[in-house]
């Protein structure tokens, strides 16, 4: 390959804790790749599992779902759902042959600036080791 | 032995009470080793009822399958109980539905039969091809006996049984309002041997394996219609707006398709295999299924279907579930 | 109405914040070429009046119907936007906000990639601006009363402080009388007030407010609904006294054949009372109880010929045939002030609490230095002949405090303080007593405290810091094994006396208010409040509020202005008589749902039912939200199943658009 | 025009000719045997009852992109159909089943996809030595050596394959493989006689169709449609494998900025089906879709085109997962006439 391959990553964060320390990132202005981009849901519970299939389908190299620090969720129990819903999700997609880097989950507070510049350089890492997604991407060859 | 004259002594009496509508179970089927579900709605049609090793259906998907008409003003709705026989895995998922209130306790009328095992018909048929006749089938000690038009043949059950049941570890219904025939001792346990071999390929491995598999899906929705916990009357998957999975029929929402199917029943399939059973181009759901089933043994200690008071895995959360993947 | 999407997208600069950046007329073009999007700017501040009044007079103009701004972080202005949509008459929820800031302009250095993201975020905004629905904020009423769990001083000053506002207030309290642990305090620090001359004018109050009705010797059993009208259940339970016939004379606690042989809870049972009795003289209510449990008529269905007190009762208010009774009524608000029960030393065995009964806890020592204690405020131990005057004592500080190894990692916080009183007390009370104190630290934070503590040892009271392993008996003495930390040296300390200076818990029973409200425990288990800064008083559950101990340790002043805090925080609601409902809450499609419970199960507000409904003639039970519960986290869209539970403004037809956009464009 | 055979062992060299064109032919695919297009000649499998996804794929796919498009250009791109050469291992029941489906799609207009592949399509037939057990094609007119919709009649000899042009591309096909095939003898053409007429006798199941067309709408309200309904799962089994079946859906997919239209298979058992937008559905449960699927096959298509939609395959009796028999259903049919 002439240029190196770039990933693309769709992220789900909570907006009190994860998304809250992503703009904490921005505002202490720390720098990470512009692979990963954020969709915004009040609490990691909102995530459907269904999303992370439907970004793989739809284009995605790699996803991640980030959260609250268990027992911290706005919610109080939201997170804990999404974990044991993500928790499963990983293992079925794995075992269908999804490469172990492409979805990710952290837990990211709202004070982690630094934190959530290290799981966005380590999500674009993994994706970029696996390479484009291709096992089931809604894909122009199907047409 | 199995007395199927009893059953349908049971059965007269049951479909004779008040408070039930109809019971289902099963009858020999039109050609060969097929039974077929049987609606028993008066005494008379007890006469066909039977139950052997040839009855793999599991009846209590027509519990939630059952399409309610309107019901004219002035009219009450019929809330008589649905007589329902029931071998034991498909009593587990009587056991779900109530927790998942799918039913009520008191619209069912639960007859449990001890199992000893079902056949796979395409073992069967593969062994015995070209059967014209219908052919019925026993158990033996260890064996079943089949009755072929030229006599009886008794096969190692190894053999021809489906592959739930070589695993099986509730052969006695969990759940039942009155039991048919003696309780039968559990033969199987469960290593999860065919979901551990595909695990330990790689990547891209398993992708391979079920690349080839879901490219042959035509998208029936067989498996989804036949299995007792899907019971949306309105599946999520077939949605217009939005369109989680697109009408195409192709490898990427095949895929999808089936991923959607699984980690729906993930912490609620148990096991009964009928997705994998009615499948017409040989998908083995159950080995997607099974996945499940065995990380939520490994990592909550749950099997769903056993305790109608417990809460779906799903639903339910503990501060210190496991999360070592996460960042 | 035609409500084909007119989007306007505003691209903002921040002045040089975005711009440097991101190639703000790059995004503008680019999404001038979106589908629905009629309008594009770009302005140096979109947050400042100009740049609102841009999009005010684009909405009123162009008759756009969705607006899409691209700017900094939606937590940081997407009320402000929202108010500006508003103001030009559109529903405020019509808008769509693309963090090009915080997430991009700021993060990234290079301009072609962040201008590539920017332009990314800015399209999975517009596809979900098209789908935007209006969403309304509904008011419910709120009911004009308040509830206080609670009858210690925190729960009196919140009651008073509503009463005083004009509002119904309920004070249940689940002993005989209001007081709480302030009414077995004999001073306070560190001002040493008399803590009785200033907590029983305020309970007096409470007796005699025309707002307050005070349920006393009760227990709330139920409470459902939500933030302006709960519905409540409380258990009035059987005195056995008529209480509008007693008089609170006592002569049928004199008249009692128990009278003297029952320890008494409010003296650490280091008193007497009798099976009737009055918890302490200022009780309020100031009337008799019968203590089930021990009174000789009740659990034996015998008591001599007949029942004394009940012969001896002039207004014949004894009545053995009362019932428990169960008390309904409606408020808009809960305050809990259920305070908190001392640490069980037993726990520390090595301190033979247990063992000696020269080894008190601090409230022991404080209902002995009491004038209305057991011994009339006289530091006696033993009884009868063995009585003695203890000279040589110690206190122990921080016991069952700031110790992991009985699961408190906390400071209880008036440990500290109270050790000081106490010291001052009984070196008052004992003249020639050699008192010190062992400690870890010594906290003195509150106004006032410092000084205290300085006075104190000024008056010779001698703080040696060690935390103590070992506490034995050495023929009369007890003798503490310690090792002074500052001078480094092994001592064993041979006292008469040991005070334990127990920290703080949440009450035994707390789990009871949890279930009951749905509240939270923090790590400490005491109840959790919704923000540990900015809402302290506040708990997840709109329309409850805590104050007080059963918050976390504090000192009476802090309690009490914690109460005034709580009570302030119930009476916005109930002045306003009206209160907003969240917007972007959950909805069930009845149609399709299939009535399985999960999201039930899982709503952390448990505001959504099941319910029967009919379906063309059938029954079938549905999921149903209570609005006025929900607050919009969405778990229960995410495990619906059928997609039937959806989130309004994250609804699934809403997000996988989004989803496309950021997968698809590269 | 000459009838040739292929002898067994030069078999592998005929498969290779016919592969210089676009060769589709019965292979595993995942688990279970359809038509598809041939990369590798040693996965034909010719020794097969039959496929169970009927060759109706290959002229009518499962999923077919009519044309693509982008938002904001009102130009459409049909997609080209592509190359279709030789349909290989077609049994008589579906060869005679694409006819059936051809009146559908040439009834009003011709619809450009499904006969562009038509045209090009060589069908090589392949007569059934061993009829299945649920065949009862000889019920609706067809045969185990029925010739109908072919282009060429292969049967299966002991050391041959018998090739018996019927078109002229049937013919052509038959040139093309000169070199590798040989006259048939009388012997052979007698051999395969006497296959032919073996197989005829080992089809067991029967249904006499007469009176069952005019009379099936007589038929609306009996008991047998809600009998049949009880245990029907509503997949779509029956008519996915069903190679007369044609019912089709046309949906947009659309991703970003460009989409696509496409018609996919439907089926008749879906609730979907026949859901109309108002939430409205005139038949609403399982009875009145079972009911349609028989009347439909067996009297709407016959008023329409005079010929029943069924060519007695048994592919539905085959794979039902609850043994609803087509069969059983007219045998109660013509009981209740």
């Amino acid at each position: 390959m002439s240029a190196e391959f770039e990933p693309n990553v769709v992220a789900f964060l909570c907006n009190w804790c994860s998304y809250a320390g992503a703009d904490l990132a921005g505002t202490s202005r720390t720098h990470y790749p512009p692979n990963l981009n954020v969709i915004r849901v009040m609490c990691s519970g909102r995530v459907n599992p269904l999303f992370v299939v439907n970004a793989l389908q739809q284009g995605a190299d790699g996803v991640l779902v980030s959260g609250c620090h268990p027992g911290d969720c706005h919610y109080m129990e939201g997170n804990f759902y999404a974990r044991r819903r993500f928790t499963l999700l990983r293992e079925l997609l794995e075992y269908v042959g999804v490469e172990p880097g492409r979805f990710n989950m952290s837990w990211v507070s709202a004070s982690e600036g630094a934190k959530w510049k290290d799981v966005v350089g380590e999500v674009t890492q993994k994706a970029k080791e696996a390479g484009p997604f291709k096992q089931f991407r809604r894909d122009k060859i199907n047409w | 032995m199995v007395d199927v004259e009893k059953l349908k002594e049971i059965a007269r009496e049951t479909v004779s009470r008040d408070d039930v509508k109809y019971l289902i179970g099963w009858r020999q089927g039109t050609y060969g080793f097929r039974t077929a579900p049987h609606f028993v709605g008066t005494p008379e049609e007890a006469d066909n009822l039977i139950f052997s090793p040839l009855c793999s259906h599991n009846l209590a998907t027509y519990l939630t399958l059952v399409e309610k008409l309107p019901v004219p003003r002035g009219q009450d709705p019929d809330s008589r109980k649905v007589a329902l026989l029931v071998k034991g895995c498909d009593s587990r998922a009587v056991v779900q539905q109530l927790i998942e209130q799918g039913i009520g306790r008191d619209s069912v009328f639960v007859i449990g039969c001890p199992c000893r095992g079902v056949v796979d018909l395409k073992k069967v048929e593969a062994k015995f091809p070209g059967m014209r006749e219908k052919v019925s089938a026993t158990w033996g000690n260890g064996t079943i006996i089949f009755n072929l038009p030229n006599g009886n043949v008794e096969v190692p059950r190894q053999e021809v049984l489906a592959g739930k049941c070589l695993t099986c570890r509730y052969p006695n219904p969990l759940l039942s309002d009155l039991n048919f025939g003696e309780e039968v001792a559990v033969w199987g346990s469960d290593d999860y041997a065919d979901v551990k071999n595909l695990e330990a390929g790689s990547p891209q491995e398993r992708w391979s394996f079920w690349e080839e598999k879901f490219a042959s899906c035509m998208r029936c929705y067989s498996c989804r219609n036949v299995c007792p916990m899907c019971y949306c009357e309105d599946c999520v998957l077939d949605r217009l707006n939005p369109q989680w999975v697109m009408r195409s029929v192709n490898t990427a929402e095949n895929t999808a398709f089936h991923l959607a199917r699984a980690f729906h029943l993930a912490g609620r399939c148990i096991e009964c295999g009928e997705c994998e059973r009615v499948c017409p181009v040989d998908i083995p759901i159950m080995k997607l299924n099974r996945k499940l089933s065995k990380e939520v043994r490994e990592k909550y200690a749950f099997e769903p279907g056993l305790d109608p008071e417990s809460k779906p895995l799903q639903a339910s959360y503990r501060p210190d579930d496991k999360e070592d993947f996460i960042l | 109405m035609n409500n084909k999407p007119k989007i306007g997208v505003y691209v903002c600069h921040c002045g040089i914040n975005i711009a440097k950046t991101v190639d703000v007329e790059a995004v503008t073009e680019f999404a001038s070429r979106l589908p629905n999007v009629k309008v594009v700017r770009n302005y140096a501040y979109m947050c400042s009046d100009p740049g609102q009044l841009l999009i005010r007079e684009d909405i009123e103009k162009e008759g756009l119907n969705r607006v899409v701004v691209a700017s900094c972080s939606p937590r940081m202005h997407e009320n402000t936007f929202r108010k500006t949509l508003a103001a030009a008459g559109l529903n405020p929820y019509y808008l769509e906000m693309a963090n090009i800031r915080e997430q991009c302009s700021w993060v990234h250095e290079d301009r072609d990639e962040a201008t590539a993201k920017a332009k990314k975020l800015v399209y999975a905004a517009v596809v979900k601006a098209r789908l935007l629905e209006p969403l309304y904020e509904k008011e419910v009423d709120v009911e004009p009363a308040s509830l206080v769990i609670g009858g210690g001083i925190a729960g009196i000053q919140a009651a008073l402080d509503i009463a005083n506002a004009g509002f119904k207030v309920y004070l249940v309290e689940k002993t005989p009388s209001v007081g709480g642990r302030m009414s077995q305090l004999d001073k306070t620090f560190p001002t040493l007030d008399c803590s009785a001359c200033i907590l029983t004018p305020k309970m007096v109050d409470v007796a005699n407010h025309p707002n307050i009705e005070l349920l006393a010797y009760s227990r709330v059993e139920e409470i459902s609904g939500y933030v302006g009208n709960f519905a409540v259940k409380v258990r009035k339970r059987a005195r056995y006294v008529d209480v509008d016939k007693c008089t609170g004379c006592g002569i049928c606690a004199q008249e009692c054949r128990l009278a003297g042989r029952i320890p008494s809870e409010f003296d650490m049972n280091m008193g007497k009372r009798a099976a009737v009795y009055l918890p302490f003289p200022q009780a309020v209510p100031a009337k008799y109880t019968i203590d089930p449990e021990r009174c000789l008529f009740l659990t034996r269905g015998k008591c001599g010929k007949s029942p004394k007190c009940a012969d001896a009762c002039a207004s014949g208010a004894i009545n053995f045939e009362q019932q428990d009774e169960i008390v309904e009524f409606k408020v808009g608000t809960v305050i809990v002030a259920t305070g908190f029960d001392t640490f069980d030393p037993a726990r520390k065995p090595e301190y033979g609490y247990s063992d000696y009964a020269n080894v008190l806890t601090g409230l022991e020592l404080e209902r002995l230095v009491s004038a209305s204690g057991p011994t009339g405020g006289a530091v006696v131990l033993g009884e009868g002949e063995n009585a003695f005057v203890p000279k040589d004592i110690a206190f122990i500080k921080c016991v069952g405090s700031r110790d992991k190894s009985v699961g408190n990692e906390y400071c209880s916080r008036v440990c500290c303080m109270y050790t000081a009183k106490l010291a001052h007390l009984v070196q008052e009370k004992v003249p020639g007593a050699n008192v010190r104190v062992y400690y870890m630290d010594v906290r003195a934070f509150g106004k006032g405290f410092e000084e205290f503590y300085d006075r104190v040892r000024r008056e010779g009271i001698r703080y040696i810091r060690g935390n103590p392993s070992e506490i034995f008996k050495r023929g009369d003495k007890l003798v503490i094994k310690v090792e002074d930390t500052l001078a480094a040296t092994p001592l064993e300390d041979e006292v008469d006396m040991v005070v334990l200076a127990v920290g703080l818990e949440p009450r035994k029973d707390a789990r009871e208010i949890i279930d009951i409200l749905r509240l939270s425990q923090s790590a400490d288990r005491f109840y959790l409040e919704a923000h540990p800064k900015l809402a302290p008083v506040d708990t997840a559950t709109d329309g409850v509020f805590l104050a007080g101990c059963a918050q976390g340790p504090k000192d009476i002043p802090d309690t009490v202005a914690q109460a005034k805090g709580a009570a302030s925080s119930a009476l916005v609601l109930l002045s306003s008589g009206k209160v907003k409902i969240q917007a972007q809450i959950s909805f069930v499609n009845e149609n399709t749902c299939r009535g399985c419970g999960y999201c039930v199960e899982i709503c952390p507000y448990g505001a959504i039912d099941l319910v029967a409904v009919n379906r063309m003639g059938n029954p079938v039970q549905v999921a149903r939200v209570n609005e006025a519960l929900c607050k919009g986290c969405g778990a229960c869209a995410a495990a619906c199943f059928s997609g039937s539970v959806q989130q309004k403004s994250f609804m699934d037809r809403q997000i996988l658009p989004q989803i496309a956009v950021l997968g698809v464009m590269k | 025009m000459d009838i040739k055979k292929v002898r067994n062992e030069k078999f592998a060299d005929f498969l290779a000719i016919l592969g210089e064109q676009k060769l589709y032919a019965p292979q595993k695919v995942g688990e279970s045997l359809r038509f598809a297009h041939v990369t590798d000649s040693s996965k034909v499998e010719l020794a097969m009852a039959n496929t169970t996804v009927p060759p109706k794929s290959i002229f009518f796919p499962q999923t077919e992109t009519l044309y693509r498009y982008e938002m904001g250009n009102t130009e459409i791109q049909p997609p080209a159909v592509g190359e279709v050469g030789i349909v290989l291992g077609v049994r008589p029941c579906d060869a005679r089943a694409q006819v059936i489906v051809d009146n559908l799609f040439s009834w009003d207009v011709d619809d450009p996809y499904y006969k562009e592949r038509r045209d090009k399509a060589t069908v090589v037939g392949l007569a059934c030595n061993k009829p299945c057990v649920n065949c009862f094609c000889l019920s609706l007119g067809g045969d185990p050596a029925s010739t109908e919709g072919m282009d060429l009649l292969m049967t299966e000899l002991d050391d041959a394959y018998l090739l018996q042009p019927l078109t002229e591309k049937g013919e052509k096909l038959c040139q093309a493989a000169a070199a590798v095939a040989e006259p048939a003898t009388a012997e052979d053409l007698a051999a395969a006689e006497g296959l032919h007429g073996q197989a005829r006798e080992m089809i067991t199941r029967k249904i006499e169709t007469g009176g069952i067309p005019e009379n099936l709408p007589a038929l609306w309200e009996n008991a047998l449609w809600q009998e049949t309904a009880a245990s029907c799962l509503g997949c779509g089994i029956c008519t996915y494998l069903c190679p007369t079946c044609h019912c089709f859906d046309i949906q947009d997919e659309v991703e970003g900025l460009e989409g696509r239209r496409c018609r996919m298979w439907d089926s008749c058992m879906f609730k979907e089906y026949t859901l109309h937008a108002s939430g409205h559905n005139p038949r609403p449960t399982r009875r009145e879709r079972t009911r349609n699927r028989i009347n439909h096959k067996y009297s709407y298509f016959v008023d329409k085109f005079n010929v029943i939609a069924c060519v007695g395959c048994g592919r539905c009796i085959n794979h039902c997962p609850v043994n609803i028999d087509i069969l059983e259903i007219l045998a109660q049919v013509k009981e209740a006439l």
